[in-house]
């Protein structure tokens, strides 16, 4: 069988799982549509992530447990670029924000200027410590008034800035360059030191962006969430009442309330589609160019790509940036399914080492086993559960329905989630270390 | 008419994630509920009721709306969920909403969620944050509190909350000293209280959850003696919170949703019986949320959310006849009758406005090692 | 051409190059020669811009190069081989010389998604170029095994090939010599002294194979211990005592020491 | 003026949290810095074996509870410990056993390690979760302070309190110990030193007749010894909880990289520096100045560098300023 | 790169993940040990008989290589760089695969057994580069290297200190701080601390100054009289053959030259391929 023929097999194999989600309600199939297509909707936004994550660790060897991070990032560019304006926020602070955080960076930028320019010695110190202290007063002194400000325009439902009111999907895009802005900021810092910082800086900054998004109530009403976001499709509860649409449902056949979440969920998937087909579609190119041989020379042997006239360093930070652009598309995509942005559910065992687990699976250096393993991996994390209760009530069967074991046991069935994760990702490296889809 | 014998009803918790300790206590609240009408035989001529758990991760938008699609298909009638705000949100905008699903959440408080367009489908047996700050504010000038340190729990709720005491007491002339957020869970809170203490403040109001942060956040401040006094929102009153700070505590003071004591002693000791911790948060409102929803059944004489959904206020308010835990068979028989109830559960079950819980409050200060209620609000 | 003044590079305590002082002129072949471990590769390693010196500075051409980072070096026409040799492994030997001149248009994102046609035109270029070098240096059989897969020797020559796919200044030669056997050997020579008088490279080359320094290298510099011991035609540095004494050998002394024990 | 209020303030709120917290993060990042040193790779599982660790302590703890055993002013839970350190063992061994040794044989590159440490961690976070279940699990007993702050006040007069609990003082006294004895071990003993020795040239160590797979053996029984230790102490002082332990996997890498990953000495230093930044830089000043200042130049913010929500970043923000002025961590790492 | 998918790193040099320094570049699978067949018939102390071997799946460094050496003899072996000496010792010593041929020490045929063990059957080696322990002080590496030794080694320690003088005084200092000349007397002395029946070097005298070169070779040869046999791979192979009973030149992993160090030297060919006239 040709590998080809293989890898289209299993592409399929994924197809007919979701297809069964929903048709048949045998096992651990719901026998819905909304499930199936819920499922691969989440499955082909993490396929995306997945996408993402393996230019960076198939393509550049970069070890980035931050995907959290970016996907966040994504997140706030909905709610920046989409959701409405605060009515007032920018006259009651919101200028003096941006003022402030201009001015944050205008010190940052100045405390560079002094260090390349001075030489090295006490007047340099002092300098630098002068400027970064004064620095810091002044943009506290616009800041914190004009956070106050921002945050006082009715905190039950506003105290933000809002967003622009534009199109959703222009968040997209808008996402990504988010991401990409921070990419770039952390690759700097982390790829430009003598040796490699980055896995280490990624998980703090991560970190240190989720804080950030929830505690700064001024930027997207932190931990008090953001939610009724628009969407790029009307609602379902509008389609219920358009007379064309309930026509058009009546003629397929379909009940009002089935066909307009269907509705929905197809254009999302068509949607998705699209967007994987086209980031599919430009890493695939970039990999078969002379761009791709570059970046593989360099994976082979950084000194004689570098010995080659070939800047290994910026590559690098290319390479880290537009992985996780394509990180922040995805959670912006993510943040629009879901509607609503929430801070506080970011959690790095769900954003970042998942998606690890689907790279790894999929296959590390082959777009196309990225994408398979993302879709796989959340089929199973959706999955799972349900498949250890039957498990579990297969092993306990000769035990009385209400032994203590037993109970703990399917009570514990949400646990093993996280353990089949593991094993399976074990057993990944261990039999196949490759992948599902190796690289060629 | 066209009756089932079985209802499903769906149980959407985080049993994983950070609110993964307070599930357990939430879904058996719900489910003792259901196996008591179960038992009664009373509803919708002897229909069984069947609980169908689900994980929302508390903090996985994708995993609960997914699995909230698998409740629908499995033929759910109504989901007792989400938990926590965020993915409640996301669960009623993607699945309920859409499929007209009847949606009772028994905790999540956020205020955002007051004003969400639902089409008549949400519901929540938890008082939203805004009522209680005002209620707090009420009970901080009457006991002639000048000033406070506050800290609240880094999520909707308690931050939502936080505003909501920081501005109702600030109305009326206090000063609140500063307002830090802890995280849940973190264990160590010796920076939070070294913060809180240098601020100062009369006493220190706690608007965290009794056996996560908010415990920490006391032991510590009594540990390194930074605050001898707590105000303790509604998330901080058990009985687990005396037990576990011991005499320490007696003379704080604080307040919880709820009109009098009765129903509650009564779930706790339901709940005791049933072998699981009744006092632990939001179980209580849990069993409420699975009642009321059972209860709107029987009064609509259907399980078609359509239907029932309009009913649930009818059967939470007043007029009727007030129906406490362990009384839902009784309560299914009167509303067969035709008779209204007035359902008030183990948590006062009060709905207001956009279907949340009006929240009434009794005032509770700690005396001798346990929660003694001084007054109702 | 190139102006090593007074460079020195330790490593911790210790001083691989200890105060460096060479010049290298223009369209010369200069060898370089020395004991193992006196400080050659690290000298050609500090040059190159693989490693900071830890005082002095290097010219190329007047112009201070000192500690700038290898890529920007290459395009100032500065290239060098490796002592162990660094092929791309996982490539063919073809794309290892493919990937070699700069600023082709396809090493852009942007153009491998929309300027496919430029970059077909420039690969089929560099694909001619490529196989034109592989001829030359007779390895044209395995231009399309994977560069892990060929032998040591095999690797060298394409060391060597990766800096005839560019115009090159000045090329640096770690032991092309080492692990190729003599009558490649004396081809590789040829090819140096080839591309030396038509194209006019300059070439610095270590070597302890004194028969091919020979064959091309005029100056020879001896460097030991991390410092220029001589320099000169090879025949004066086969006089040189210090040379001998650190470098070619007279022979031991402790002879009879061995003798007198056993 | 009030120097001495000050002093008391200073020494409650930020000299005693730093220090017990330090010792928990250095003892934690003892254990990083060792599989680091001797494996070479950072361990994702960390956090989790701590977890594993002391939830078997805790479990000892309770049935020892339930014996009447107890150690009267002490917590039952240093009874227990070494119970649980021998179930953290034979955990690490048998890991090691069905997944490392594959790799070593294999001679994986180090990241495929860090890989499987994911893995690792995802199982063990399963099963801490299967067994003891996720919630909040407190299990120490005996006498709360060896000096409370109200019995401060009452003895000095003094108006600010100083409280020192039983288990700040048991991790301090405990951490000192085994940081003792692990440096007495590594640097005294034969087996110590071939484990240095093996970190330092695995080829070599080969040569001299070193068996790797007992210093692979004793690297593993020495993490569980440390985690254990590590997590039993930090939940005695606060309380335990999986998702918790999991969590400290952040500061405990920050202060395991500040202090120069595979260096023991830069471990400890590390866990203080972490410690130390958190709370210091997060503490609201105003109170310590107040009674250093005159009257009318007091103070009216909080004076507080950061507010508390962004405590954990300044572990990273420490973390990057030293990587950027000392690429090795403070003490010099192994790596270049 | 080598066909392992558990060994491609894909080019990730994350210094807060890994570390690379000092990590086994032994082959994978020479773990295991297998038996030892007694030897029948006369054959050197130790020999490694017409080994044919490469690394991994590599092609083939070693054709057909024989090396030998007898007690109180030093054997050298010389040649261009990358003919396969270090590789030679390496096989010799059980840290590379050979597919044929086999090795014999004192009589046992010990082709099957791991590194370690031959350690324990008296091989001593210092290898060509990375042979100390750095961050170890001298006297740690030195009880290192008696790290099999059940017995007391503060005698044997005492007769290397004696051995190499300057050891003793920096007994506590690091052995990563010391010059080259010492670390290689490091290196030695650690090897010797075992009580070797054979001692293998790689290369002792690169990197060294001559006189502490001579110094070195000095050393050697008292080794060499106390009745051990030594094989040494030497680059300053003119005064390698000098002191050597027997000298192999090796070409691209073949034997091209075998005799006494004087044949050795005399040989005008070998003179003019490799000892620069
Ligand atoms: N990165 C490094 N760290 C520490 N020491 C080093 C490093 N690189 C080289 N050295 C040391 O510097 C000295 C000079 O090495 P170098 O490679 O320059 O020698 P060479 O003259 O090229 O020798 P050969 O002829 O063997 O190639 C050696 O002793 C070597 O061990
Ligand atoms: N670990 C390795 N893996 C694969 N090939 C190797 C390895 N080590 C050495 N080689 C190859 O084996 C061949 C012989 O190397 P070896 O080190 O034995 O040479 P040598 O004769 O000792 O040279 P030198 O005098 O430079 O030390 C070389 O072509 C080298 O590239
Ligand atoms: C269970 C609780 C954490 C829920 C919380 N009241 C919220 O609204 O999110
Ligand atoms: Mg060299
Ligand atoms: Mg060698």
């Amino acid at each position: 069988m040709s590998e080809t023929v293989k890898h289209s097999l299993m592409f399929a194999f994924v197809g007919v799982l979701i297809i069964l989600d929903g048709t048949t309600s045998f096992g651990i199939f719901a026998g819905s549509w909304n499930s199936a297509l819920g499922i691969l909707n989440m499955g082909l936004v993490s396929a995306i992530m997945a996408l993402g994550v393996n230019l960076q660790w198939g393509f550049a060897g970069l070890f980035n447990v931050g995907i959290m991070g970016f996907t966040a990032l994504g997140g706030l560019a909905v709610v920046l670029v989409s959701s409405s304006p605060t009515p007032g926020a920018w006259s009651q602070g919101g200028i003096g924000i941006i003022m402030a955080l201009i001015l944050g960076a205008l010190t940052v930028v100045a405390a560079v200027f002094i260090t390349k320019n001075m030489t090295k010695g006490k007047p340099r110190v002092l300098a630098l410590t002068a400027l970064l202290i004064a620095g810091f007063f002044a943009y506290r002194a616009v800041f914190d008034p004009a956070v106050s400000g921002v945050e006082a325009i009715n905190p039950a439902l506003y105290g933000s800035l809002g967003g622009l009111g534009l199109p959703v999907l222009l968040a997209w895009p808008a996402g990504g360059l988010l991401a990409a802005g921070a990419a770039w900021l952390i690759g700097k810092t982390a790829l430009g030191l003598r040796s490699d910082y980055l896995a280490i800086a990624t998980l703090g900054i991560a970190e240190i962006i989720i804080a950030i998004m929830k505690n700064e109530d001024w930027l997207s009403r932190g931990v008090k969430n953001v939610v009724g976001l628009p969407r790029p499709m009307r609602k379902e509860i509008v389609l219920q009442e358009d007379p064309g649409f309930l026509d058009t449902a009546a003629s397929l056949g379909l009940d009002p309330v089935v066909a307009s979440t269907l509705y929905v969920k197809i254009t999302y998937s068509l949607l998705f589609t699209v967007v994987l087909l086209a980031l599919l579609w430009m890493a695939q190119m970039g990999l078969k160019s002379p761009w791709g041989r570059m970046m593989r020379a360099i994976r082979d042997n950084e000194v004689a790509a570098e010995a080659m006239g070939k800047n290994v360093t910026r590559r690098h930070l290319q390479i880290f940036v537009l992985g996780s652009a394509i990180c922040g598309v995805a959670g912006a995509m993510m943040t629009t399914l879901d509607g609503q942005l929430t801070p506080g559910t970011y959690n790095p065992l769900r954003f970042t080492f998942l998606i690890w687990v689907m790279v790894v699976v999929g296959g590390s250096g082959n777009n196309f086993g990225a994408v398979l393993g993302g879709i796989f991996i959340w089929f199973f994390w959706i999955k799972v559960e349900p498949m250890g209760a039957g498990l579990i009530n297969f092993v306990t069967y000769g035990l009385a329905e209400d032994s203590a074991l037993k109970l703990h046991l399917l009570d514990s069935t949400a646990h093993m989630r996280l353990f089949t994760m593991g094993l399976i990702l074990l057993l990944v490296l261990r039999f196949s270390p490759r992948g599902l889809i190796p690289e060629k | 008419g066209g009756h089932a014998k079985e209802v499903k009803l769906g149980i959407l918790f985080g049993f994983t994630g950070p609110i993964e300790s307070l599930a357990p206590s939430m879904g058996a609240g719900a489910e003792l509920a259901m196996a008591e009408v179960t038992k009664s035989g009373m509803l919708l001529d002897t229909a069984t009721v069947t609980p169908m758990r689900a994980d929302t991760g508390c903090i996985d938008n994708g995993l609960s709306t997914a699995n909230a699609e698998k409740m629908l298909a499995d033929g759910v009638s109504g989901i007792i969920g989400g938990d926590c705000s965020g993915v409640t949100g996301a669960i009623l905008q993607n699945v309920a909403i859409p499929n007209g699903m009847v949606m009772i959440s028994p905790s999540a408080t956020s205020p955002g969620l007051s004003t969400m367009e639902d089409n008549g489908l949400f519901f929540r047996t938890a008082p939203s944050d805004a009522r209680e700050g005002q209620v707090m504010a009420e009970v901080l000038t009457d006991r002639g509190v000048k000033s406070i340190a506050l800290t609240y729990t880094n999520n909707d709720y308690g931050k939502g909350l936080a505003d909501a005491i920081k501005t109702s007491f600030e109305a009326v002339g206090g000063e609140v000293t500063i307002s830090a957020a802890h995280e849940d869970g973190k264990g160590d809170y010796s920076a939070e209280v070294g913060a809180l203490a240098s601020a100062g403040g009369d006493i220190l109001v706690v608007a965290g959850y009794l056996d996560q942060g908010g415990l920490g956040i006391i032991q510590s401040s009594l540990d390194s003696g930074a605050f001898d006094k707590f105000g303790l929102p509604g998330g901080m009153i058990g009985d687990s919170l005396p037990a576990n700070v011991g005499a320490d505590l007696n003379g704080s003071f604080g307040q919880i949703a709820g009109s009098g004591g009765q129903g509650a002693e009564a779930y706790f000791a339901m709940a005791e019986e049933a072998g699981f911790d009744g006092s632990s948060p939001y179980s209580p409102e849990s069993y409420d949320a699975a009642a009321l929803v059972m209860l709107a059944m029987q009064a609509a004489n259907s399980k078609d959310p359509a239907d029932y959904g309009a009913k649930i206020m009818d059967v939470a308010n007043a007029p009727g006849e007030k129906i406490y835990p362990g009384e839902l068979g009784k309560a299914l028989e009167l509303l067969k009758a035709g008779t209204d109830i007035d359902y008030v559960g183990a948590s006062a079950v009060e709905l207001i406005g956009p279907g949340e819980s009006a929240g009434s409050y009794r005032e509770i200060e700690v005396t001798d090692g346990a929660n003694k209620t001084v007054q109702f609000r | 051409m190139i102006v090593v003044e007074d460079v020195h590079k330790h490593f911790g305590g210790f001083h691989a190059v200890d105060g460096a002082t060479l010049e290298i002129a223009k369209g010369s072949i200069t060898g370089l020669i020395g004991p193992n471990g006196a400080g050659k590769t690290t000298l050609f390693n500090v040059i190159a811009g693989v490693l900071p010196p830890t005082s002095g500075r290097v010219k190329m051409d007047g112009e201070d190069i000192t500690g700038l980072p290898p890529h920007t070096l290459f395009h100032k026409g500065l290239l060098r081989t490796f002592q162990i040799a660094h092929e791309f492994s996982s490539m063919t030997c073809r794309e290892n010389l493919m990937m070699v001149p700069g600023g082709q248009s396809g090493e852009t994102l942007w153009n491998t998604w929309f300027g496919r046609k430029r970059i077909a035109d420039e690969e089929r270029a560099l694909r001619a170029k490529a196989d034109e070098v592989m001829e030359f240096l007779t390895i044209e059989h395995i231009s399309d095994l994977k560069a892990g897969q060929i032998s040591g020797g095999q690797k060298k020559l394409l060391e060597l090939g990766r800096t005839m796919m560019v115009d090159a200044k000045i090329v640096f030669l770690d032991e092309v010599g080492a692990g190729v056997n003599r009558t490649l050997l004396y081809t590789i020579a040829d090819a140096i002294k080839r591309l030396n008088e038509e194209r006019g490279y300059t070439f610095v080359v270590i070597e302890h194979d004194m028969e091919f320094i020979g064959r091309l290298c005029d100056p020879v510099i001896c460097m030991a211990e991390g410092k220029v011991l001589a320099q000169g035609t090879l025949d004066e540095i086969k006089a040189n005592e210090q040379v001998i004494e650190a470098y070619l050998g007279t022979g031991l002394k402790n002879k009879d020491k061995l003798e007198a024990g056993a | 003026m009030d120097l001495l209020n000050a002093l008391v303030a200073l020494t409650n709120y930020v000299m005693i949290p730093a220090v017990a917290y330090g010792s928990q993060l250095a003892l934690g990042a003892l254990g990083v810095t060792m599989i680091y040193a001797v494996l070479r790779f950072s361990n994702f599982a960390h956090g989790d074996t701590m977890a594993f660790g002391t939830m078997v302590t805790i479990l000892v703890t309770w049935w020892m509870q339930s014996m009447g055993i107890n150690l009267g002013p002490l917590p039952t839970a240093l009874l227990a410990l070494p119970f649980g350190i021998l179930g953290c063992m034979a955990l690490l061994l048998f890991t090691d056993r069905v997944v490392y040794r594959f790799y070593r044989e294999q001679k994986a590159k180090p990241v495929i390690f860090v890989m499987v440490s994911l893995g690792v961690m995802f199982m063990m976070n399963g099963l801490v979760r299967f067994i003891i279940g996720p919630g909040d699990q407190r299990f120490s007993d005996g006498e709360r302070f060896i000096v409370s702050a109200r019995d401060f006040k009452a003895m000095t007069g003094l108006r600010e309190g100083l409280a020192f609990k039983t288990s700040q003082g048991i991790t301090i006294i405990t951490a000192v110990v085994v940081v003792a004895a692990l440096f007495w071990f590594l640097n005294r003993t034969r087996t110590g030193k071939s484990m240095r020795a093996y970190s330092d040239n695995e080829d070599l160590a080969l040569l001299s007749g070193i068996n790797p797979e007992r210093v692979v053996m004793y690297t593993w029984m020495i993490v569980a010894g440390l985690a254990t230790i590590a997590g039993v102490l930090y939940g005695l002082d606060k309380s335990f909880k999986p998702f918790t332990y999991f969590q400290l996997l952040l500061p405990i890498f920050a202060a395991a990289i500040v202090g120069g990953l595979g260096n023991p000495i830069g471990a400890i230093a590390g866990g203080f520096v972490i410690a130390f930044s958190e709370v210091s830089i997060t503490y609201a000043w105003k109170k310590i100045l107040r009674y250093l200042m005159p009257e009318n130049l007091e103070p009216d913010g909080l004076v507080q560098l950061l507010s508390t929500d962004y405590k954990f970043a300044v572990s990273f923000v420490i973390l990057l300023i030293v990587l950027l002025f000392k690429p090795t961590g403070l003490f010099k790492g192994k790596s270049v | 790169m080598s066909g392992n998918p558990y060994q491609n790193d894909r080019g990730n040099k994350d210094a807060s993940i890994t570390s690379t320094s000092g990590r086994s570049t032994i082959e994978p699978g020479l773990k295991h040990s297998g038996e030892v067949k007694p030897v029948i018939g006369d054959s050197p102390f130790l020999v490694g008989d017409t080994m044919t071997g490469g690394y991994g799946k590599g092609p083939d460094i070693l054709h057909e290589c024989t090396i030998a050496v007898n007690p109180g003899e030093i054997a050298v072996i010389v040649g261009p760089n990358g003919a396969g000496k270090s590789t030679a010792m390496k096989a010799v010593f059980g840290m590379l695969n050979v597919r044929s041929g086999k090795v014999l020490l004192d009589g046992e045929d010990i082709t099957n057994l791991s590194p370690q063990d031959r350690v324990v059957k008296g091989m001593g080696f210092v290898p060509q580069t990375s042979n100390i322990f750095t961050s170890l002080t001298v006297e740690e590496n030195l009880e290192m290297g008696a790290f099999i030794r059940t017995d007391d080694i503060r005698n044997t320690m005492e007769q290397i200190y004696h051995l190499f003088p300057i050891l003793k005084d920096k007994r506590n200092q690091a052995a990563g701080e010391l010059s080259g000349g010492q670390r290689q007397q490091v290196a030695v002395g650690r090897a010797l601390m075992t009580q070797p029946k054979v001692l293998m070097l790689d290369e002792p005298t690169a990197g060294v100054s001559p006189i502490v070169m001579d110094e070195l070779f000095d050393r050697i040869i008292e080794v060499a009289r106390t009745g051990i046999p030594i094989l040494m791979v030497e680059q300053n192979a003119r005064q390698a053959l000098e002191i050597a009973d027997k000298g192999y030149v090796l070409v691209q992993g073949r034997n091209a030259y075998t005799g006494t160090g004087k044949e050795l030297l005399a040989d005008p060919e070998v003179r003019k391929s490799f000892l620069g006239g």
